[in-house]
């Protein structure tokens, strides 16, 4: 059970950050898990071309709330180039495919979902919140 | 409990019960979603297939007559099981879902028509209401859901009141995959004929689970499938009324399902095969009757009983839990060995998920029930569901299972 | 023959071989119909049953899991064989038959109306033409059956005629199971297309038999049956390009084919479960990702040269009998592994009969191909066909018998 | 081979009797079997109540045109009756069901076709002239 619900996940599900509303909300992006229902909605501010605000209304099992929570922390302050080039390499590291040039580090503590890993069917959870980030900043013209 | 119901010496009839998951043994609590095989069924398959394998009908060699002798008893088997008086009122499908769906196309097209209304209810599996949602649309015919009580069972003054002049067919679930109640179909019936509707009654999860009789139930159409009752995946059946299946067009095209055929034309065979386009599923066929051998010899009515010992142990377990919402009547004798719970503090997946890791598969989702979970407020619930094989024991892990899970999501702490 | 080739090592994986059948060796020449299966399809049930067994997606539990991984690389392993791009163009169904109705109920009631068009041959099975009349008559669209030449071969000529602006679907068999002849279906693919018509290939009787490669051939549908590959019965598969499959609606309604589900709409899950309504028959399609393993292993290559080498032998031994009229054309390399025969003196069934008797099993009657039958003037005809596991050894025994069964019937004197 | 294959069922496979056309028909009968296009028509002329001609057209399988040939040969000079009996009675011989009131001996020759039951799935072979002969009786009022 350990391995699953790692200390700093479990309590990324009970107590999420990023939970309040946004007063502008500059582009925003949604997810669902057609099979159990999970969903997550991602709004994103930006000023200056940083995401300096998100708000994440995450529904569902604690791997879909934490990992979405998670992703906040660490998307926050950056341009979403960046933000995408973070995305991509979670994505690489939970389908199990980093590549050389993709430096694990940046991931920060969002690294920690990656003990998910051991529970394969569990790895869409962890990644519902990627696909609402993406459909959030598929808009924008970056 | 009757003697004859060992649940010990059944238990070694099932291979797949000696797997360890995790470290520790299988309890498998996910009945409702498939059942396992005794090895009974698993080595009529094998015999079929070093033995007898052939395609049926028409055959003048010897695999071929042995493969039709053994398929057309297997119908004969099943015929028997729910008592019906004719082995021609079987119609082999894969499953419940093609079987409702054989009976939405060849029948319901024919004869639901504008202003005609379709009656199911909340607690239907997707299979036996989007079907109808099909077949509404397409006819501008109204569909009618019937609600639920407080603890889901059927509201019958609800029912009484959707079935009037207008409704030309009740599909009903026998009994509920995600709630556990049973319906009292029997009595549906004759409301329903009542009207001049008939009635088909989706039996997956009773079928496998009590005895069922079509002719004391006078039911028009049951379906249901074999892999939920210890026989092999890919076999199903729809019973008919032997006038209505007469009166049916044919659903699918193809062999075996005609008699004479010219360039622009054909004439249909007579019932079953009318319904049965192309070459069947033979082997899986005859292991839904070896699976009928095996059920029959345990016997129904033990299967029931042992059923509801589990499900009155359980439910009085789970009182425990205060954090759980737990689903369904509380009185067995109206319910399946169904038992969906949620908790408002740990997500259904997660429960599943650290179960496994004891060894312990039940299934949580939304169990093909999305309308009934909205009914409820919910998304999704974890549920364990029992069969002929579960024991006390496996529900004590489960319950001490859960008793962890609950601890853990509230401290942190195993 | 290629030296990976050797029949007899082949043999040994097939347990039915070793039966006897009325006191002889069993010879199975009825490959046509369905196939035998090798030890280790009907192990692979054994395993799946015994070890994995559980219902598929969904599951957070380890059977489900591993089910679900072993139940989508079969899908995969059928993909690859296909050569097709993206496992998600295969959509499991019970056999040919289904998946041809997939295509007529999902596609052809959509896509062909009053005034179209749809060319079909003069061989095709029942399942490739009963239910285009279907389509044909309720959508009051013309159905053009496509005569065949002197030896049974497709009259090119009359294709290029039939084929014109109208022309909505050109469905038509690889290779005909009631006379053997193979089609050039890449040429006809792109007639097809040249008009802005799709073309669905029934392979039922070529993929188990030859290479078979879906975007080479440029074919919109590919219909085929596991049965009739070593797999085991009520699985086949229905391959589409992939922009078709999207741009289809749904065929049966169910579980798993939804997305979201109210109580009077619901949307659709992507491809392929969209097609895939109900419990799915998993272990018959993981069953069919074996039998593909062992043909891989084979080799298509060899399988079909084998084949070619059986037929030459058995063509030119049966140019002895001046009795019978032997039916297709007799360049091999346009014709599979299928030799119908008939004589005026012997009915067809009494040929098989006395073969049976012998051990040798054929199949006689109108290989539901009864319009092709009428063509030729007869009502039935005797039929071997050859697959991986004959020899020339029992188209010995194939001629010998039928040496035997004429002169009986024309002296009374065996 | 030999077994089902009995020398008189031969004999009238090859040249079966009752094969010319009647003056008058009185009543007819047809019976198809789906599976394999055999085909059988009964054509009986009656004479005081006598089935006093017959004239058989059978296509199909030597059992086929045996069985239809034997059968004519049996049901001449009986009254309908008579005939429905012994076709009754040959119906119970070849479906194993022989009750003890009917006495195989009425058969005469067709009881060759007997040996037809060592080989199940041709028994419909050697049935379809009784349907084709029910046919034919089952519109007289008798
Ligand atoms: C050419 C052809 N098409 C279609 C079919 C139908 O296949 P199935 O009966 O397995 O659905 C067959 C086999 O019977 C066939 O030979
Ligand atoms: C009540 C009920 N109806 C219908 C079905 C559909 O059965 P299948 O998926 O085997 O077609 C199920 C099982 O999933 C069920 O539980």
């Amino acid at each position: 059970m350990h391995e699953l619900y790692h200390k700093e996940i479990l309590k990324h599900a009970k107590t999420p950050e990023f939970t309040s509303q946004l007063k502008t909300i500059d582009s925003s992006g949604y997810a669902i898990n057609q099979f159990c229902g999970d969903e997550v909605r991602v709004n994103l501010s930006f000023r200056d071309g940083i995401i300096n605000d998100i708000h994440i209304d995450s529904k569902g099992c604690s791997i879909n709330i934490a990992s979405s929570s998670l992703m906040a922390v660490e998307i926050k302050d950056l341009d979403p180039n960046k933000g995408t080039l973070l995305i991509d390499t979670y994505k690489s590291l939970m389908n199990s495919k980093i590549p050389d040039h993709q430096p694990k580090r940046i991931l920060g503590s969002l690294a920690v979902m990656e003990s998910v890993k051991e529970f394969p069917i569990r790895i869409k959870c962890a990644l519902l919140c990627t696909q609402a980030f993406e459909d959030a900043v598929s808009g924008l013209h970056i | 409990m009757s003697k004859v119901f060992d649940v010990n010496k059944i238990r070694q009839d099932f291979p797949i019960l000696d797997r360890t998951i995790n470290g520790n043994n299988l309890a498998y609590l996910d009945n409702a979603s498939s059942s396992q095989k005794p090895r009974d069924v698993i080595q009529c398959l094998v015999d079929y297939y070093e033995n007898y394998n052939s395609n049926v009908h028409r055959g003048v060699h010897t695999l071929s007559m042995e493969a039709t002798d053994l398929y057309e008893s297997a119908r004969g088997k099943v015929s028997n099981f729910l008592g019906a008086t004719d082995p021609n009122t079987v119609v082999w499908t894969r499953g419940a879902t093609e079987a409702i769906n054989l009976v939405a196309f060849s029948w319901g097209f024919k004869n639901i028509g504008a202003g005609d209304a379709i009656v199911v209810s909340q607690m239907e599996h997707h299979s036996n209401l989007v079907t109808w949602q099909l077949v509404a649309t397409r006819q501008k015919a109204e569909l009618r859901v019937v609600p639920l009580t407080e603890n889901q069972t059927l509201d019958m003054e609800s029912l009484a009141d959707s079935i009037d002049e207008k409704v030309k067919l009740v599909s009903i679930c026998h009994a509920s995959n995600s709630v556990g109640s049973i319906n009292p179909v029997k009595e549906i019936a004759r409301k329903a004929h009542e009207v001049g509707a008939k009635i088909l009654i989706d039996g997956a999860q009773s079928v496998p689970h009590m005895p069922v009789n079509v002719i004391d139930l006078d039911c028009d159409f049951l379906a249901f499938s074999g892999h939920k009752m210890l026989a092999p995946m890919g076999i199903g059946v729809l019973y008919a009324k032997q006038e209505i299946l007469e009166s049916m067009e044919p659903f699918m095209r193809g062999g075996d399902m005609v008699l004479e055929v010219w360039n622009d034309k054909a004439t249909w065979n007579s019932i079953p095969n009318k319904f049965e386009a192309g070459t069947p599923n033979v082997a899986d066929a005859i292991g839904l009757g070896a699976a009928i051998d095996y059920l029959t010899e345990i016997g129904m009515d033990n299967i029931r009983a042992h059923e509801i010992e589990l499900t009155d142990y359980a439910l009085q377990k789970f009182n425990q839990f205060e954090e759980l919402d737990v689903y369904g009547p509380t009185d067995t004798s109206i319910r399946g060995g169904i038992l969906p719970f949620h908790s408002e503090y740990v997500h259904p997946h997660d429960i599943g998920t650290i179960l496994d890791q004891e060894g312990i598969a039940i299934r949580t989702g939304h169990h093909c029930t999305m309308p009934l979970m909205r009914s409820l407020g919910i998304s999704a619930t974890a549920r364990a569901s029992f069969y002929i094989y579960n024991t006390f024991d496996e529900i004590d892990r489960l319950v001490d299972a859960i008793e962890h899970t609950l601890r853990y999501f509230s401290t942190g702490k195993k």
